[in-house]
C-alpha cells in the first residue's frame, strides 16, 4: 500500500498543468466556473485541443486513438482538469458509444464511427429514457421495423442532454413487438437529420434548456446501424449503463466545487467575521471535505481494482450515489454561503460588468446550479435504482 | 389553551383558497419573472377580497393583523404558488407605518389595504448578510434635510414599489442595534439608483445605490436612531408570513408527489407501492406536521413578549428550512424528471421554498439565533 | 387559536407540582432521573399514590375511577410528572387493557378486573408478539382450545415488557386453525401462576432485564377470560393498537432527558469553557429543542383534534416515529456529553458513594440508555410499520 | 500509487482471521466485563501468533510497525468482537516505550511482543474532556525523587497492566502543550489508588487517584516537559487502531444484519425484500465503502508530517465515528428485537462500535481539529 503518487504520476500531473496552463481560454474557464451554460463552439474547441494533444478518450485502446491511461492517471486528469475549470468533456459519444462500439461493433462501424467521434465530425446524444418510463428502461416503446435495408423508426425519446447540438443519437428501440420485456431491443444508431426526427427542448427548473425531447416519425435508419445483433441490443445498454463510467462519482466536480464554496465564505461577512469562521458553517464545510477526501479514495480503490475490460457494476452504483450526495451538499453549502445574494435569476445581477453597482460576493449563479443538480440523482439511473442494484448484489451468495 | 381557528378566519381562509384555486394559475409565475414581479389583476383581486385588511389591526382600519391573521393568509398564497410582494407591502412596509408613522405617513395604509400602494423595505446591506442591525448607510443632517448615502442588497419589490423605507445610521458603529433610523421615500426619488432582477424563488428586486438623496425630516419614520426595536419586530411579523409561505407551499408540494406516487405506474404498478418511496413520503407527512405546528407556534407568540417572539420566530425559521429542504427535495426526486421540469407545478413550488430560506436568515443563522436567545 | 393556558389549567399545573412536591420521594425521583431500574415495590408505591389522588388513570371515564382529564391537562400532568423524574406509569393494565375492557369487556369483566388495575391487585404484562413474528402480530401461532369451560393454551411469547413481576397476561391466541391471518384469532386474560407458565428473561444488550419470554404448556383459562367475541379478537387488537396512547410521543421524557443533556453540557469542560458552550454541541442541542418544541405542538394539536373514543390512529403513528427519533436523539447527545464518562458499564463508576475518587460528571448511565433506548423505535409498533400506516392512509380518496 | 497488501500482510491478515475464527467465542466477549477484562489464553495466542510483533518496527525487534500493519491486525480484531487491551499495551504504552524509552525501559517491549507485559496510559483526567494536552496532575522534583500528584479518569486496562504511564506537567498551565512529562511506574506502587469498573464497550478501566506517589528520575520517559508531541504521535497510531477495529466491527455488524435480511421472514418473505429495508442496507454498504477508505487514508499517513498524519486521523475518527453510528443502530433496527438482545452477537459489536466514539475524542471533537488544521 502506497498512498503517494510516484514520480511518473506527479511528472504526469505536471504535464497535464501545463497543458491547462497554455491551452484553457481563461474566459471561458471563467464561465465553467460560474456554472453558466457553454456554447457548442465552446464544447468543440475545447474538445479539438484535448484531442490535437491525444487526451480526448483517456479511457480508448491506443488502436482506437484513445489514451489508454490507468485508473491513476484518469484521476490525476479528471482533477486538474475539475480544479482548472476547463469544460466537461461532453461524454456521449466518447464514454458511452466509443466503448459500445469497441465491444459490440463490427470492423467497419469501428472505422467509421470511432475517428468522427474524436474529431467532432459527430456530436452524438443518447436515445434510452421514454415518457412514462423513467428509471424503468426496458419498457421502453419506441418501434424500428425490418423495411428491405432500412429500419423505419416511430416513437419518442426524452431527457436527451445536448441534444440540441447533435447530428447522430444513439437509440434502445424495440424490434420485437412479441417479445417481452428486456428481449426484443436493439441498439441503433439514427442521423439527427434524417426526415422525421424533431427536437423540442424542456426547460428545466433552473431555467436551463439543456434537455430534449426527440420524436420520430417513420425515420428511415440503414440497416448497417445496428450495432450487435438484432434484438440484443439490452446486451448493449448493459453494457453501457454498468461499464467503468469515468469519473462517475464527480471526485473533481466536487473539489471543484468546495473550493468555490470556500471562496464564498471568505468573501461574506457574517457577525464582523467572514463566514468561513462561522463554526456552524466550518463544520458543514469540514464535514463535506472529509467525506470527499473518503470517497475521492473509494473512487480511486475501486478503479484501480477493476481490470482493464470489467464492469464494476455494484460499485459504480455506490460511487454513484454517494457522489451524487456530496455534489448535490457541496451545492447546497454553496447556496448557504451566498446569502441573499444566492437570490438573483441567472447571473444578470450578479455580472457587474452592466451597471456601477457592486458585486459583492463572488457567487455566481448558485441557486440555479443548486436546482440544476438534482437532476445528479434522477438522470443517468436513479440513485433508487442503484440502491436496487447494491442490494440485489447482496443476495447472492459468496458474499 | 386551543387550536381552533376562529369563525373569521376560517372564512376569510375558505374564501382565499376559492379565490386562488379560480383565479391564480402556473402562468402568472412566468408573468413574475418579468416586471413588475406580479400579477396586477390578482393584486387587486385580493385587495377587494379583503386579504391586506385582514393584515391590520382595527385601529389601522383593517380587521386583522395578528399573528393568527398572518399565518391563515400566507398559508393560502403559499399553496397556490403565489409571487406577490405583500410581505414587502403589509408586512414590513405596513407594519413598520403602522408602528412608527405620524398621521401624514399613516394615510398610506388605507392605500395599502386598497391595493394601490406598494412598499419595499431597503434594508439589508452587501456586507450585512442577515444581521438585522448591520446598517453601514448614513444619514447625516445639513442645512436643508437630511442627507442619505449607502448601498441596499436584494431589496425585493424595489422597482414596483411607490415608496422606499430606507434604513440609515445616524450614530454608532455599522453593526450597533442604537443609532438606526428608517427614511420613507418616493421611489423615484433623485438619488436613488436601481439595477432590478428577477428572482429564483418568482418575483424581482434590485441593488440599490443610494447617492446623496436628500430628503426632509418629515420623510424620518418614528424617532431618530431609535428603529431597530421596531425593525425586529416587523422582521418577526415576515419571518411568520414566510414560513406560512412556505408551509403552504410544502403543503402543495407533498401534495403533488403523493398525487403521482397514487398514479404515476412504473414496473407494471403505481410507484408510491414501492416501500421505499412509500416510507420517505410518510417521512414528508411527518415533516408536514412539524412544519406546520412552528408555524402556529411562531403565530401565537408575535403578539408576546420581545424574547418569546424572537424565540419562536427563530425556531420556526430553523424548522421549516430543515422541512422545507427536505420536502423540495424528496418531492423533486421522488417525481424523477418530471419534477425537475419548468412545465411542472413542483418546480415553482420547489424553488419558493428553497429560497425562502435565503430571506430574514436562513436555516443556520436562525439556530445561532435560538441558541443565543436560549443561552441569555 | 390560543396558545396560553388558562387560569384553570396553570391551577391544574399548580395542583400537580404541589403533590409531586408532597408525594415523590426524592431518592426514588434521582433513580428515575438516572435511568436505573425500578423494582417491583418502586412502581406499586407510586401507583398507589397516585391512585388514592384518583390520578392513576387520567384517560378513563369517571365511572371506572379515572379522572377523565381531557388533552391538556393530560399534557400537563405528563410534562410535570416527567419534570420531577416521576416514575412512569406501567401502561399494560392502565392504558392497554382498561380501554379495552371498557369498549369490549363485559359488565362482569369491568367490575371484576378494572378496580383491581386500579388498587394494584393485578399486575398486567402484554402477550402480543411472538418469537418468529416480529411486526407480522397476525401471523401469530399460540392456540387456545376450547375444552369444555375451559381454553386449553399452548405457545410462546416474547417481549414481554415487566412480565417478571406480572400476575396477569392479556394475550393474543388463535382459537381457530382453519381459519387466514386476522381471523381466528381471539383476545384471553391469562393468570400467570396458572400451571404451564413459564417466564424467562431476556437480557438485553445494555445489560438490562425488563423483557421476558413467556411460554404456556397446556395452560387452562376458564372461559369467562375471554374479552369479547371468540375469534375476534383482532378487532381488540386493533383497537388497543391504535387507540389513543397516552404520551405516544413521550414528550414529557424528552424534555426531561433534554434538561439531563444541559446539565451534563454545563459540568463538562471542553477546552477550558463549559461545553455548552461549543457552538457544535450547542447547536445539536438547540437543533433537538427545536424539534421538541414543535412536536409538543404536534403532540397537543393531534390529542385535542380527537374526540373522546375516537382513535387517531394515523396520527399517533406519526408521533410516535417523531417521539423516537427525537428521544433517540437526546439520548444520543447525552452519550455526547459525558465524554469519556460514557464509557463506565452501570452506575458503579460513577456512584462516588463507595471511595473517596471523584465523580466528575453528572452523568449516570447515559450509554446504558443510549442502546436500552434503541427499542424506542422496535417494540410496540416498529417505526417501520408506522411509517407503513402513514404510507398507507395516503392512497385513500379525499387526502 | 497503490491500495495492494503486501505479501507480508495479506499473510498475516489470514493467519489472524483463521486464529480468531477458531479460537475467539461471544463468550468470551462476557469474560471481558470481570477482570482482568480479557481472555487472557487468547492474549497468549495473539502474542504466539505475532500479532503484537507486526505492531513493532525491526529496531524494536518486531516486523512491521507501520500504519499498514495497524490497520491489518486491528480490522482482524474489530471483525471477531475481540476484546482486549492491545491499543494499550503495544500501541499506546509500546509507541511511547519505543520513541522515548531508554534502553533500559525499552526492554519491556519484548516482554510486550511476548505477551508477557501489560500497560495502560494514565492520561487523560477529569476536566480535560479530550484536550490531548490537558494536564493537571503535577511532578515535583524533591531530594529523594519525583513526587506526582493528580486525578486519571477512565483508564482503560488500568487494573491488569503491569505497568502504568503516567502524564503529569513539570511546567505551565493546565492545558499548555509544554511541561508534560511521562512516567513509567509499575502499577502496583505505593500512592497509586484505583477503581476499577467494566466498560460498556467491553474490558475494564479504573478512576485513578494518584496520592504523593515517589518515583526516581529514571521513571522519567524522555526529556522532561516535552512528551507532548509523541503523545499526539501515538495518539494518532491509536486513532488509527480504533478506527480500524470499529471498520472491523461495522463489516461484521453489515453481514449480520444481510445474512438476517436474506433468512428472516415476516408477512410470508424474506424481509430483506422489503424496498424500504433493501435501500437501507444499500446505505450501509455505501457507508462501509466510506469507512474503508478513511481507515486506509489515516494509516496510509500516519508516517506524514505531523500535519497531514493529523488531518487524516481526524477526518479518519469523524469519518468512522459518524458511519459507524449509522450502522450500529441501522443494524440494530433493522433485525428488530432479536438485535436488542445480549445473546445475539450484534449487541456486542454495536457497543464496541458506539463506545469507540468515546476514546480518543469524539466525532464533533475531531470535526472541530480538522477545522483547526485545515484552516491553518
Amino acid at each position: 500500500m502506497d498512498l503517494n503518487y510516484s514520480e511518473h504520476e506527479e511528472n504526469f500531473r505536471s504535464e497535464v498543468r501545463g497543458f491547462l496552463a497554455a491551452e484553457l481560454d481563461p474566459a471561458l474557464a471563467e464561465n465553467v466556473r460560474l456554472g453558466k451554460q457553454l456554447s457548442k463552439q465552446d464544447h468543440e474547441g475545447w474538445h479539438a485541443k484535448l484531442n490535437a494533444r491525444g487526451w480526448l478518450a483517456p479511457n480508448w485502446p491506443e488502436e482506437h486513438g484513445g489514451a489508454a491511461w490507468d485508473a491513476v492517471r484518469r484521476h490525476i486528469f479528471e482533477e486538474e482538469c475539475a480544479l482548472a475549470h476547463a469544460p466537461r468533456v461532453v461524454p456521449f459519444g466518447l464514454s458511452m458509444l466509443g466503448p459500445v462500439l469497441q465491444k459490440f461493433g463490427s470492423p467497419e462501424q469501428q472505422a467509421f464511427w470511432l475517428p468522427r467521434i474524436l474529431s467532432g465530425e459527430d456530436w452524438w446524444c443518447q436515445g434510452y429514457s421514454e415518457p412514462g418510463a423513467g428509471s424503468d428502461l426496458a419498457s421502453l416503446r419506441t418501434t424500428a421495423e425490418r423495411d428491405g435495408d432500412r429500419y423505419i423508426v416511430n416513437g419518442q425519446k426524452t431527457w436527451t442532454t445536448l441534444g440540441q447540438h447533435a447530428n447522430m443519437i444513439f437509440c434502445l428501440v424495440r424490434t420485437d413487438r412479441s417479445a417481452k420485456q428486456q428481449e426484443g431491443i436493439s441498439f441503433l444508431l439514427i442521423d439527427m437529420n434524417s426526415p422525421g426526427v424533431e427536437v423540442r427542448p424542456i426547460v428545466l427548473l433552473d431555467g436551463s434548456a439543456e434537455v430534449n425531447e426527440v420524436w420520430f416519425r417513420d425515420v428511415g435508419v440503414p440497416v448497417e446501424n445496428l450495432v450487435g445483433e438484432e434484438n440484443k441490443g439490452w446486451t448493449c445498454a448493459k453494457f453501457l449503463l454498468t461499464h467503468e463510467r469515468t469519473n462517475i462519482a464527480g471526485v473533481g466536480f466536487s473539489k471543484a466545487g468546495l473550493e468555490a464554496v470556500k471562496r464564498i465564505a471568505r468573501h461574506s461577512r457574517s457577525g464582523g467575521r467572514p463566514l468561513s469562521e462561522n463554526p456552524h458553517f466550518a463544520a458543514r464545510v469540514a464535514q463535506a471535505e472529509i467525506d470527499l477526501m473518503a470517497m475521492a479514495t473509494t473512487s480511486l480503490r475501486i478503479v484501480s481494482r477493476a481490470a482493464a475490460g470489467q464492469a464494476p457494476g455494484v460499485e459504480s452504483s455506490m460511487l454513484k450515489v454517494q457522489g451524487t450526495i456530496i455534489r448535490q451538499e457541496i451545492n447546497d453549502l454553496a447556496r448557504r454561503a451566498a446569502g441573499v445574494y444566492a437570490m438573483p435569476f441567472g447571473s444578470e445581477a450578479l455580472d457587474g460588468s452592466n451597471s456601477g453597482l457592486p458585486d459583492p460576493v463572488d457567487a455566481g449563479p448558485v441557486a440555479a446550479q443548486y436546482f440544476n443538480n438534482r437532476k445528479l440523482s434522477i438522470f443517468g439511473g436513479s440513485n433508487e435504482i442503484q440502491r436496487q442494484i447494491i442490494a440485489k448484489s447482496l443476495e447472492g451468495p459468496g458474499q | 389553551m386551543n387550536f381552533d381557528l376562529s369563525q373569521e378566519r376560517v372564512m376569510l381562509q375558505d374564501s382565499l383558497r376559492r379565490f386562488l384555486r379560480d383565479r391564480h394559475s402556473p402562468q402568472m409565475q412566468n408573468a413574475a419573472q418579468y416586471p413588475p414581479g406580479y400579477d396586477a389583476g390578482l393584486w387587486s383581486g385580493l385587495a377587494e377580497l379583503g386579504v391586506f385588511a385582514a393584515l391590520f389591526s382595527e385601529k389601522d382600519g383593517g380587521f386583522g393583523g395578528l399573528g393568527a391573521d398572518i399565518a391563515v393568509v400566507f398559508e393560502e398564497l403559499g399553496r397556490a404558488g403565489v409571487t406577490a410582494p405583500v410581505t414587502e407591502t403589509c408586512i414590513l412596509g405596513g407594519g413598520l407605518l403602522s408602528r412608527l408613522g405620524d398621521s401624514n405617513q399613516k394615510e398610506l395604509i388605507t392605500g395599502i389595504m386598497e391595493g394601490s400602494c406598494q412598499i419595499a423595505l431597503a434594508h439589508a446591506e452587501p456586507d450585512g448578510r442577515y444581521d438585522l442591525s448591520f446598517v453601514s448607510a448614513r444619514a447625516v443632517p445639513q442645512s436643508d434635510g437630511i442627507v442619505l448615502n449607502g448601498q441596499k442588497s436584494v431589496v425585493v419589490n424595489a422597482q414596483a414599489a411607490d415608496f422606499l423605507i430606507i434604513s440609515a445610521r445616524e450614530d454608532g458603529a455599522a453593526d450597533a442595534s442604537e443609532g438606526i433610523s428608517l427614511f420613507l421615500v418616493p421611489s423615484g426619488a433623485d438619488g436613488i439608483v436601481m439595477r432590478d432582477f428577477a428572482l429564483v424563488g418568482g418575483g424581482r428586486a434590485a441593488e440599490i445605490s443610494i447617492e446623496n438623496l436628500l430628503v426632509s425630516e418629515a420623510a424620518r419614520l418614528g424617532p431618530a436612531g431609535a428603529a431597530f426595536p421596531v425593525l425586529e419586530e416587523v422582521t418577526a411579523a415576515a419571518i411568520t408570513a414566510t414560513c406560512a409561505a412556505t408551509l403552504g407551499a410544502m403543503i402543495s408540494a407533498a401534495d403533488l408527489t403523493r398525487d403521482y406516487l397514487a398514479t404515476r405506474k412504473q414496473f407494471g404498478r403505481p410507484i408510491g407501492s414501492f416501500q421505499a418511496l412509500a416510507h420517505r413520503m410518510a417521512d414528508m407527512m411527518i415533516a408536514l406536521e412539524q412544519a406546520r405546528s412552528a408555524v402556529i407556534l411562531a403565530a401565537g407568540h408575535l403578539e408576546a413578549s420581545r424574547d418569546v417572539r424572537e424565540l419562536h420566530a427563530s425556531a420556526a425559521k430553523n424548522l421549516i428550512g430543515r422541512t422545507g429542504r427536505l420536502i423540495a427535495e424528496e418531492s423533486i426526486q421522488m417525481h424523477g424528471g418530471i419534477g425537475m421540469t419548468a412545465e411542472y407545478g413542483l418546480g415553482h413550488l420547489a424553488r419558493q421554498i428553497v429560497m425562502a430560506d435565503h430571506r430574514f436568515g436562513d436555516t443556520d443563522h436562525h439556530l445561532e439565533r435560538f441558541i443565543a436567545l436560549t443561552a441569555a
